[in-house]
């Protein structure tokens, strides 16, 4: 099944699982979302618990809060990143903080479902990449899928674990199918998962970069070079004892997401992984990231997202460093 | 469904009716230019519907049912205003002397905007919702400083309404009586959500709420927008603060063409909509009491398709900007992470418009 | 300064007056209740600034001036309704049963919030302006769901009406019949900036923008503000959707032991004020009325001091708390980052408290 | 003169050579900002040009956008770190991108002043330090000064920038006086400056934390280590040349900042020089920050931030690393 059903599954069985769970966001009932991930769930669960939005982000979060306090589990959802920023307050100075603001007395269980990165050829804001505002502040956590089963878990895994939860979607693999087991989920919820294995180069990323980095593993392959393949699917916390493993035996780092570089998710695995791998690292990390631009108009995002070449390219370059 | 509240001078048949409020002297050449931007600017996006459709554009917002509305209110900005759009107001974008193929820029995903902003006084569209409105009143700061008699104008749709950063606007507009208008386009849709979402009373209320006039509008009437937009933009110009205008209107075509609307509205909602087509009515009103001939109105068309031509044509010329031009921009002064960027990209061989 | 629609019961010389739609049933023992309260909260307030002159707490929020603000709101709330504070409201927590000295720990810095907010019914305090608003609606959204028979109450000052989140709020509780109550004390400053700054009308008529109701009462008559206070929660329980109440009140006091208001107000506003204590105006018609007794008067002294006097032992016994406390409650179930930052604090040789 | 009396003498100056400068902000009229930073310019400078703001950041950020584009050049003051987030969107979808949007025809010279950073006995959300968010976002600079002097031209120098800055002003040093030279401007905006000279650590810091690390410094000179003490002043973009010259000396770096450290301006510093200077790094980099925690209750601040302890417990680190 398509991610984008896998979502729309899992949402239904956590759904069932919990009457306090409740879905708020724009165009989520009768159009299903514009991605259709909710769709049909308002016909089945009724308006009290797929609720359609007023147009205001920053209302959207804030009930949201209100809600969990009540002691309900709001999954929010957030039409497209570009549009996450207004509700940047209440998920820093509320969402993150009221746990702890309350003396743990609030449990501020919530998911706010995001779909993000580039890509699909959309117009400005439709593109971008905003976990690592989120990786950087204290009290939430972020997670992203990059398979159908991972979605389909990982969304329901979100949504009963007690911490607030950015869950960022892929939405240029929303479209893809992959199987879907619907018995047994693959792994815990902030496991990083090794998707290929090689012994040259370790790649680290996740969500709409993982298919990309798999693909140029397998173009790396071809000229004799084994990389391997790490999804860290959780973006905070990051699960790094596989990836120090994998360190250990290739001693090449190579970090790959759409975000731009600068003080992101990809600075804190180099740094951090520089530390832990200190000895084992045979050429620094290298990251391949968006440019530090804003998003370009989507003609060109191509050239501006980590492609084949470009992870290729830096492939080169940590085998090459020691020559 | 339309409230007594309205103002309307044209009614749906395109019988001139009288306001206590509002007069026009527009004559009959004005209001058949007018008819002509309709025309013209229902062609246009026609067009760009079609040229999304054959996968030349990447998405096209239409404004088909939304032509007086835009006109109305693009036709009376004084040169010197300064208009703040969303990203549908195609129509405003034109009476601002935008040429139409730069409207699609955007669209066709080469361009983030598509024209000079300063140049036509028009910003450049905004995507995220209502943001633009806080521009729009600290644009309208700096003309009171300049001490100079502009108006400011900004468009957004009813959705925006719910949008903290529009409310805000509508607090710093009164606060400072800064001289701009806010029209909204309450057009009945907020992608797939209905107006009543965001508000259980009518939308132009809402300025008496934070101490200025709203007004109703009939947003397919054009002589009535075009009246009613010309004396808020005047009241601003003198000093009097900002006006709410709600041009009540609607959305005859889906969201975008990404959107599907027969999952959320009846057909029967649309169909009695085009007996208010914006464009019928002037035009019988220009049949009825001016007597403009089948050939004029013939020769409107015309021009109309010619633009189209010229328009597609324009479009498809558009070649792919070359991808070292996301660099031009992003800061106005030199920045070592872009000069980075810019030769990482050349060292990959990447470059070269197509 | 005070508007002709403002709902009062008492004047300021504590004559009682009539409404045409207040009516109060307050027995003479229920409204010396209130002005022991109000005693106590004034007298908590100056212990609490006295606290901080003497470096006990590291700031103080003073009330001084709106205690019939808050305890006629405080008293019209039912137990099983939900409060939502800013970081002024003393008086609500006092009529929510929380142990004064619990409202002194985010100022003595050891805490961020105090209580037990499910067991008080009272949220933790919120300093970024109004966004708690939201946090009340959406409490409210679920009560709504779970079918009882509930209202929600939050507090926010004049200045924060500006904020997006507030507006938003009235748009949501709007949309959604919340059953919240949105209670504005309106006390005339925001820090520095006077209400004129906000809003050119009076603040209450803000409701009518969203399309629900807005009253202004006397903030320093707390047989009024109980009344409109206790109407507008009923009116949410009963489904009837949301109010909003200006109370129409004065900040004596400075914004925080922080501020200097002599920078920016002129003595002589605050003694006109002076006229309006909401203290002395209770009593005044206490005495008159009911002919309370100078003993009676007199034990709440006597009460407020000795409340002064454990308020202040116990917070001088606040000590400092645990630095590893910090990691409790950053997330609900293990982070790795948390234990690390456990682990590395232990390291030092840092921890236990003081 | 203080830190506030220099900013506030800074923004005079700036005013006096441009009509077009204009100030808004919360309270920064007669009041002159809380904490007197613009103490006497309303006077001054009338009220049209230091604008007392109804309460709302995001209006704030939002109106001094339309300032710029009408050809003012706004510098607005954010009360205090933790209120920046309402205005959010308007700094990221704005401000950020205005200038790459119109295809550079607006000008988004503009400067956002934010008093940062914890250390002053506050209560909640007055202690904050944000600016890893916009280091993160393209399109902005941040920048911050550590002392009279700095603050004195840099404030300056922001203003006549053609791009927007972040201006992050640390106001636990707001009361500490310092020499100012008011006829030339020590250097450059975005260049970093060596404050203490050196050879076995190098350590990286800027704005509230620089005062903090020379201590350490001393302190760690007294038991017999030499350590080099280096101002980033920019923290967007970094200035890093200098930075890798002393680790080319020093070998051994030490990044101390206030915010979190997760994907943040110190993952960054450290990711960078790891893969500049990976043959001369002699121990990882670590990083001496924040806690992974909310902003603690004021009463434990002291433990929460990079104090002098936790520096030298730093060095120690990177000094023993090799034993
Ligand atoms: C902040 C933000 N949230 C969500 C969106 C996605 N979105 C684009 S248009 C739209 C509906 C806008 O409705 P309205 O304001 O009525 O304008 P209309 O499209 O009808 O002209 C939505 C939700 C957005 N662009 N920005
Ligand atoms: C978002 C935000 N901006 C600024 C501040 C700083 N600040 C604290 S109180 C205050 C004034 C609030 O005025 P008002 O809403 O009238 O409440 P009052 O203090 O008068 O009770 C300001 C600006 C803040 N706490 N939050
Ligand atoms: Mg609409
Ligand atoms: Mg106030």
């Amino acid at each position: 099944m398509t991610m984008a059903k896998a979502l729309n599954e899992g949402l239904r069985r956590a759904m069932e699982a919990n009457p306090k769970v409740l879905l708020m966001g724009e165009d989520i009932g009768k159009l299903g979302g514009v991605f259709r991930v909710t769709d049909g769930l308002q016909k089945d669960f009724g308006e009290d618990r797929v609720i359609d939005a007023p147009l205001a982000e920053s209302a959207i979060i804030g009930t949201a809060v209100g809600l969990a306090i009540r002691g309900y589990r709001p999954v929010t959802e957030i039409q497209f990143d570009g549009f996450v920023y207004p509700a940047f307050d209440q998920i820093v100075s509320q969402v993150a903080k009221l746990h702890s603001r309350s003396s743990g007395i609030y449990e501020m269980g919530m998911v706010i479902r995001i779909p993000f990165g580039g890509g699909i050829g959309a117009i400005e804001h439709h593109s971008e990449s905003p976990e690592g505002y989120f990786a950087h502040t204290a009290g939430l956590r972020v997670v992203s899928p990059s398979t159908p089963n991972d979605a389909y878990w990982m969304i329901q895994q979100s949504i009963t674990h007690p911490d607030p939860i950015i869950f960022c979607e892929p939405k240029c693999r929303y479209w893809e199918k992959g199987e879907v087991d619907t018995d047994n989920a693959p792994r815990g919820l902030f496991e990083a998962s090794r998707l290929r294995e090689g012994s040259d180069v370790t790649v680290i990323t996740y969500g709409p970069s993982v298919r990309t980095c798999l693909r140029a593993a397998e173009a790396a392959a071809s000229e004799g070079r084994s990389v391997e393949v790490i999804d860290a699917r959780s973006i905070a916390p990051i699960d790094y004892a596989p990836m120090a493993a994998s360190l250990e035996k290739t001693g090449r780092l190579v970090v790959v997401h759409e975000a731009s570089a600068n003080a992101s998710v990809s600075s804190e695995i180099v740094a951090r992984l520089s530390e832990e791998c200190f000895y084992s690292l045979r050429a620094p990390g290298v990251r391949v990231t968006g440019y530090h631009t804003p998003y370009p108009p989507s003609k060109v995002e191509e050239e501006y997202l980590p492609n084949v070449d470009r992870i290729l390219d830096a492939i080169d370059r940590v085998m090459g460093f020691e020559s | 469904m339309i409230e007594p509240q309205l103002v309307q001078l044209l009614t749906p048949e395109g019988e001139r009716v009288y306001d206590d409020v509002y007069e026009t002297s527009l004559t009959a050449e004005q209001i058949f230019a007018m008819y002509r931007d309709m025309v013209i600017i229902r062609r246009l996006c026609n067009e760009a519907t079609s040229l999304q459709r054959q996968g030349q554009l990447a998405l096209w917002a239409p404004l088909q049912g939304q032509e007086a509305a835009q006109i109305g209110a693009g036709r009376a900005l004084e040169p010197s205003d300064f208009s703040f759009p969303s990203y549908r107001e195609h129509g405003i974008a034109w009476c601002r002397g935008i040429p139409p193929e730069l409207s699609l820029r955007l669209f066709r995903a080469v361009d983030h905007g598509g024209w000079d902003p300063q140049k036509y006084r028009h910003s450049v569209p905004t995507i995220v919702i209502g943001n633009q409105a806080l521009n729009a009143v600290g644009y309208a700061m700096g003309v009171q400083r300049d001490g100079a008699s502009e108006a400011v104008i900004t468009f957004f749709g009813d959705g925006a309404t719910s949008q903290g950063d529009v409310n805000e606007a509508f607090v710093w507009a009164s606060s400072f009586d800064a001289p701009v208008v806010f029209f909204v386009q309450n057009n009945q849709w907020a992608i797939s959500e209905p107006t009543i979402r965001q508000t259980k009373i009518p939308l132009y209320k809402r300025a008496q709420g934070f101490g200025f006039p709203g007004i109703r509008v009939d947003g397919n009437d054009v002589l009535a927008v075009y009246e009613v937009t010309r004396k808020a933009l005047a009241h601003a110009r003198e000093g009097g603060g900002p006006t709410l205008i709600e041009a009540f209107t609607y959305r005859m075509g889906a969201h975008t063409t990404s959107d599907d609307p027969t999952r959320y509205r009846v057909d029967a909602e649309v169909e009695a909509w085009k007996h208010r087509d914006p464009i019928e009515r002037v035009k019988a009103y220009l049949v009825r009491a001016h007597k403009v001939s089948a050939k004029k109105f013939a020769a409107v068309n015309d021009e109309a398709d010619e633009m189209a031509l010229k328009l597609r044509v324009d479009v498809l010329a558009m070649g792919k900007p070359d991808p070292l031009s996301i660099f031009d921009h992003a800061y106005a002064s030199e920045h070592p992470l872009i000069s980075e960027g810019r030769r990482d990209m050349e060292e990959l061989g990447v470059g070269g418009a197509s």
